[in-house]
């Protein structure tokens, strides 16, 4: 696997991962360098002032506040350039590009369930086209574990009951190490698994080729109806007893307290499991808690339904399994898997 | 130069009988016993402060379920608990006064007073806690069997009871905590008194009726906190 | 010794200070202020009545500097536990 | 140069008597209920010594079951109670007490000329909470021991692990009170008890390192014990702030475990500093370069210690600014301990430098603690963070800290002041080889290691793929000469107890007070309370001050 030509450096296969090595090299540049240099010293003095008769007392030595200065300087300078380059990357580490193609990712005590917008599910694996943005949208049913690819130098926890991000570029196709990287329990070394990064097209046909799965929306419609969703929040989440759901997702909603929150996905995940926990102005507290009632899988369904209802005109397509969520033609939030139908 | 010299200060021979040997002299004791209760405080702070920290965190996070939980808690006895601790600290105030100007009497009297206003603190304590035992409001499983069910608590606006079960929980997390260092008090003022009442300390060593007096008042100021914090703050919602 | 002894007249009226605050803290518990003012009120009635407990049953006010530093430092130390805690949870979805 | 005997001869310690603190009193009774502090010292360093023994025999098993990719010598469960108690025991009954309550216990009221620290009863009562914190840990590795490594992270340990969670952590708690006793006992002895003419400024720097350490124990220590008191209830009784079943949120946890266990990393190696900036100057004869600054580094380093614990959290789910003001943070804590590394390497600069083992081990320090706190910074820069962290290069950086730094400058001091403790001379030759052996057998054990962690091996795993083997092996060779370089001065130094050269009152030929007083001393540790009247590591007088180059002159 090893692909790059420097030593001792895991293969390098992202947009990031590159930037990430520059700095890493930098900072052993730095390492190398001064502990030579104090090494060096060190054994230079130990070697010209040794003891040469018991009897000898040397001079004291007067300290200096110009010395002291310097050496406090200088690596201070050193290092807010490491700080300044290593909190740039991480920056762009965080934020995902808004084109991204999502992913779902469930880690559950000792797997990764992965699920993609169209429908497929891999467990352990990961199928990611080159050259395109991915964003993982992630979350645990249980303990907290942690999405680590080597090869993209990207890891995060994924936290239970929060969702939390990842976004990559894969450059190069290839099958590369994923590992959970917080510590999990029992078999926690056993929860590793593959990345495969793979031409666009390849991609397209891996897709293509195992749609026989029903798309996270269109199973997130089916428990929308058998919840009882579908009561109060209406049939196309145009809203009735409870408030309207199309096109809510990433918006501001105001709140019966009066502040403002933004719709993201942990804001509609809470409402589903601690519906009183935010309640949106002008709604009664009437809906009852799925917490228990639904797995994390499920909220994810759930989550991908409601933000598949972007157009509040069309309703979406509900049986038809497989079927990209017909809804996002035209969506000013594109949903790649449909545009390149 | 490895000078030496004898003895500073008093020498042992002269000194107070209460003078432990591997100190110089009697202030330097009472200095020592001092700072080192001051110390003990700071990790007292530090205790607590971890609870504050949670408290903090989630009364930001579900204000309305806290406020719906606090609002159950019986104001009276927590206010007659926070008269019944500042009247204690002022007891023990005294006592140590009267210990720094020797007399034994107004100290033992005092100290007296102290203890059974903390036994009756601890006892309104009891009262309160048994309430919520009644209530169902003890939560998780701390009692066996006994699961917490807040069907008494009037829920305010968007209160969740998940979040009213986690009020409970801080609740008794830290009057628990703070119930325990009544009762280690308590515990210290008695053996106070016990040499006290022998006539033990006199204007030169009270140092220990000193440094217990602070560990007493510490914990009446971290009631002095709780009683607003956990009785007071949403009461006005349900105006 | 070099100790000093506060006088009893001083004691009590810390006592009757404290009584008032207590009394004040409930009432005001009880009004509806706007905004966050319940909070604010009650709090600074607390800072109020733990700072004359340790400047006067304390002795505080009549210690040596070292006693100052070491109450100090326990605020301190506690500001940062809050302060930085709290720099993750208030910016958490500023991203 | 100065003629030896005539600046020596006032560093002479009074004529020996027969009696010392060792044989002052005898029987079981006198050491079990004895108030002195040297003989506290001893009853640690027994206590400690089983503690290393026992961390040390998971580290092997840790080893032996990394040589292969495949889980051959020990399964997943038992493999993750075996480096989840080797943390526990290494962290919480090795490395925080080590230094502290040994040597310091035994050195501080001696270095500050008193007769003992301000409260021995206190003193006493910490090591019985040691100890009863101990047997309750002991007991948890017993009946079936813990899973959830020693970091403990919720909602794991509350909620998922099948082991003796509460146990563990209620050990832990009530060890943290010996700590705080401890600290506690240190602070007010520094301010209260120092002797006539011993300002703050002629203490030796081991004090001012221990001052540090001690404002970190009293300030961090409570708050981990309310974090694992309330742990333990969560557990328990399914009471839960942490869990997030209950709205609670599990990074609180861990934001409350760091603020107390980053800095517990600096509770492990300042003293270990300390000890270093007296071997430095005493086996060179020079005064310290930059007293000052060494000092009130020892405090910057307790002080930022504090400011940093969220560098733990940059792949937990934190924010993106908190993790960037933290990372600034960790960045500016480096600032201290740079300024100790320099000033140490300073001294050495026309000094008269002996290579004896304590020596040795000083400069081992000095080269393997630069390696692990450069390496920090590859941990406090954001971007490599999200790569690094949960990875070997963790591992290996803070063993780097904690073995290279804490354990080294452990050993060098305990060789240094053997003769003061036990009146014995250890033997010499094997000293040194041992040195070189340790100092060896640890970069072999985990140089690799840094580089498992930039490949991507994960922490924790006992099953790994088969490219990673090499360096795994690589590292257990290490680690099996590690275990020999050990255990050599356990064995000697045992030895030296009865059959060692009896050392003199002042073997090295020091001015430290800790000097100035027969070896082993009396149970009051001086026959009078001495009057300081000169600086710290003064072997020459002040007059003869050189200055350097064009650097101005300046006595701090």
């Amino acid at each position: 696997m090893q692909t790059s030509w420097v030593p001792f450096v895991p293969p390098s296969a992202s947009t990031l991962s590159d930037k990430v090595d520059a700095l890493y090299f930098y900072l052993s540049g730095v390492t190398i360098f001064f502990t030579l240099l104090i090494s060096g010293v060190l054994i230079f003095f130990v070697i010209k002032y040794r003891r040469r008769t018991p009897y000898e007392i040397p001079r004291p030595v007067a300290g200096s506040h110009k010395l002291e200065t310097l050496w406090s300087v200088i690596p201070f300078v050193i290092a807010m350039t490491m700080f300044a380059w290593g909190a740039q990357i991480y920056f762009q580490q965080s934020k995902a590009p808004k084109n991204a193609v999502e992913v779902y990712v469930v880690g559950k005590q000792w797997m990764w369930k992965i699920q993609h917008t169209t429908g497929q599910r891999e467990i352990n694996e990961l199928h990611v086209p080159a050259g395109r943005n991915v964003k993982l949208i992630m979350t645990t049913e249980d303990v907290i574990h942690d999405f680590f690819i080597p090869a993209f130098r990207i890891k995060a926890d994924v936290v239970p009951g929060r969702y939390t991000n990842l976004w990559f570029k894969a450059t190069k196709p290839g099958r590369y190490h994923l590992f959970c990287a917080e510590y999990c329990g029992m078999n926690h070394s056993g929860m590793i698994g593959s990345v495969v990064v793979m031409e666009p097209t390849e991609f397209d046909d891996w897709l293509s080729g195992n749609a026989s799965q029903q798309s996270p929306a269109a199973a997130g419609q089916q428990l929308y109806q058998t919840l009882g969703c579908v009561s109060c929040h209406g049939g196309a989440g145009e809203g009735g007893r409870g408030p309207a759901l199309s096109g809510v997702f990433g918006r501001g909603v105001f709140l019966t307290n009066g502040q403002t929150v933004l719709a993201d996905e942990a804001y509609i995940r809470e409402s589903i499991v601690n519906p009183q926990a935010k309640l949106v102005a002008g709604f009664g507290p009437i809906m009852p808690t799925f917490q228990g009632q639904v797995s994390e899988e499920q909220l994810v369904h759930l989550l991908a339904f409601i933000k598949s209802l972007q157009i509040q005109t069309q309703p979406p397509v509900a049986a038809r399994p497989a079927a990209p969520p017909a809804t996002s033609t035209g969506s000013p939030a594109p949903a790649p898997e449909s545009t390149r139908r | 130069m490895a000078e030496t010299v004898e003895h500073l200060g008093v020498g042992h021979e002269a000194s107070h009988p209460a003078l432990q040997h591997h100190f110089e002299n009697m202030e330097q004791q009472r200095e020592a016993g001092n700072i080192g209760m001051w110390v003990f405080l700071v990790t007292e702070i530090m205790f607590f402060g971890g609870m504050f920290l949670a408290y903090t965190l989630y009364r930001s996070k579900f204000p309305m379920a806290f406020a719906s939980a606090s609002n159950h808690l019986s104001l009276p006895m927590g206010a007659v608990n926070t008269v019944v601790l500042i009247l204690s600290s002022f007891t023990m105030a005294l006592a140590v006064y009267s210990a720094q100007i020797g007399k034994r009497r107004n100290q033992v009297v005092c100290l007296i007073l102290t203890i059974v206003l903390g036994l009756t603190f601890l006892g309104i304590k009891a009262v309160e806690y048994h309430e919520k035992y009644v209530d169902h409001l003890i939560p998780g499983q701390l009692i066996p069997g006994h699961p917490f069910k807040p069907d008494k608590v009037h829920l305010l606006g968007d209160a969740a009871k998940e979040n009213v079960e986690m009020f409970y929980w801080i609740y008794f997390a830290m009057t628990g905590m703070h119930a325990v260092h009544m009762i280690i008090g308590v515990g210290l003022l008695s053996v106070i008194l016990f040499f006290a009442a022998r006539g033990r300390y006199d204007p030169e060593y009270h140092s220990p009726v000193e440094i217990s007096g602070l560990y007493w008042h510490f914990v009446d100021i971290v009631w002095i906190f709780l009683f607003p914090l956990l009785y007071l703050l949403g009461r006005h919602f349900e105006h | 010794m070099s100790e000093h002894i506060v006088s009893v007249k001083i004691y009590i009226t810390i006592f009757l200070a404290l009584m008032a605050g207590t009394a004040l803290t409930v009432w005001a518990g009880l009004q509806d202020f706007p905004g966050p003012l319940n909070v604010v009120i009650a709090l600074t009635i607390a800072v109020i009545k733990a700072t004359l407990v340790v400047l006067y049953f304390m002795h505080v006010r009549y210690s040596a500097r070292l006693i100052w530093v070491i109450l100090a430092s326990a605020l301190f130390w506690m500001g940062i536990l809050f302060a930085l805690t709290f720099s993750d949870y208030w910016t958490r979805d500023w991203l | 140069m100065r003629e030896f005997e005539k600046a020596m001869e006032t560093f002479v310690p009074p004529p020996p008597s027969r009696i010392n603190y060792l044989n002052a009193q005898y029987g079981l009774k006198s050491w079990l209920l004895t108030k002195d502090h040297k003989r506290i010292a001893l009853l640690y360093l027994g206590a400690i010594s089983f503690f290393f023994f026992i961390g040390g025999l998971y580290a092997m098993f840790i080893r032996l079951e990394l040589l292969t990719p495949q889980a051959d010598l020990l399964q997943s469960t038992t493999y993750n109670k075996v480096f989840t108690q080797h943390g526990i025991i290494m962290v919480f009954f090795f490395l925080i007490p080590s230094i502290p309550a040994t040597l310091g216990n035994f050195l501080i009221p001696m270095m500050i000329g008193a007769k003992d620290l301000a409260f021995p009863r206190i003193n006493l009562l910490s090591w019985y909470i040691y100890m009863l914190g101990g047997l309750v840990t002991i007991y948890a590795l017993l009946a079936g021991g813990i899973d959830t490594g020693w970091t403990f992270y919720t909602p794991f340990s509350t909620t998922f692990s099948n082991s003796y969670v509460i146990a563990a952590g209620l050990g832990i708690f009530i060890n943290g009170f010996s700590s705080i006793l401890t600290g506690l006992n240190f602070i007010v002895t520094i301010h209260t008890m120092r002797a006539p003419g011993m300002t703050w400024f002629r203490l030796p720097l081991f004090i001012w390192a221990h001052y540090a350490t001690s404002l970190i124990m009293i300030l961090g220590t409570p708050v981990i014990a309310i974090t694992v008191l309330l742990l333990a209830f969560e557990r328990l009784a399914h009471v839960g702030i942490f869990d997030p079943a209950v709205g609670g949120d599990p990074v609180l946890f861990q934001h409350l475990f760091w603020f107390y266990s980053h800095p517990a990393v600096y509770i492990m190696v300042l003293p270990g500093m300390g000890v270093i900036s007296e071997l430095i100057a005493n086996f060179s004869r020079k005064n310290i370069f930059g007293y000052g600054f060494v000092a009130f580094s020892s405090l910057a380093i307790a002080v930022f210690g504090f400011l940093v614990w969220g560098h733990h959290l940059f792949v937990a789910s934190q924010s993106v600014y908190a993790g960037m003001i933290f990372s600034f943070l960790s960045f500016a804590v480096a600032i201290p301990s740079a300024i100790k590394v320099f000033n140490w390497t300073a001294t050495l600069y026309k000094a008269s430098i002996s290579y004896d083992t304590p020596m040795l081990y000083a400069l081992g320090f000095i080269g393997l603690f630069t390696i692990g706190g450069m390496t920090g910074l590859f941990l406090a820069a954001l971007a490599t963070d999200v790569h690094l962290s949960d990875t070997y290069f963790v591992v290996a950086h803070f063993h780097y800290i904690m073995v290279g730094g804490t354990l080294l400058a452990y050993l060098g001091g305990l060789h240094y002041w053997w003769p003061k403790m036990s009146g014995r001379m250890y033997p010499e030759g094997w000293g040194r080889f041992s040195a070189l052996v340790v100092f060896i057998g640890f970069n072999l054990t985990f140089l690799p290691q840094f580089i498992l962690g930039y490949m991507g091996m994960p922490r924790r795993y006992h099953v790994y793929p088969d490219e990673f083997q090499v360096l795994h092996v690589l590292s257990s060779a290490g680690a099996s000469i590690l275990g020999v370089g050990l255990l050599i001065p356990l064995v000697y130094l045992i030895w030296s107890m009865r059959y060692g050269k009896v050392a003199e009152g002042n073997p090295w030929h020091l001015p430290g007070l800790e000097w100035r007083t027969q070896s082993p001393p009396i149970t009051e540790n001086f026959d009078f309370t001495p009057v300081v009247t000169w600086e710290a590591y003064e072997f020459a007088p002040p007059e003869e001050t050189e200055v350097v180059g064009k650097f101005a002159e300046e006595r701090v």
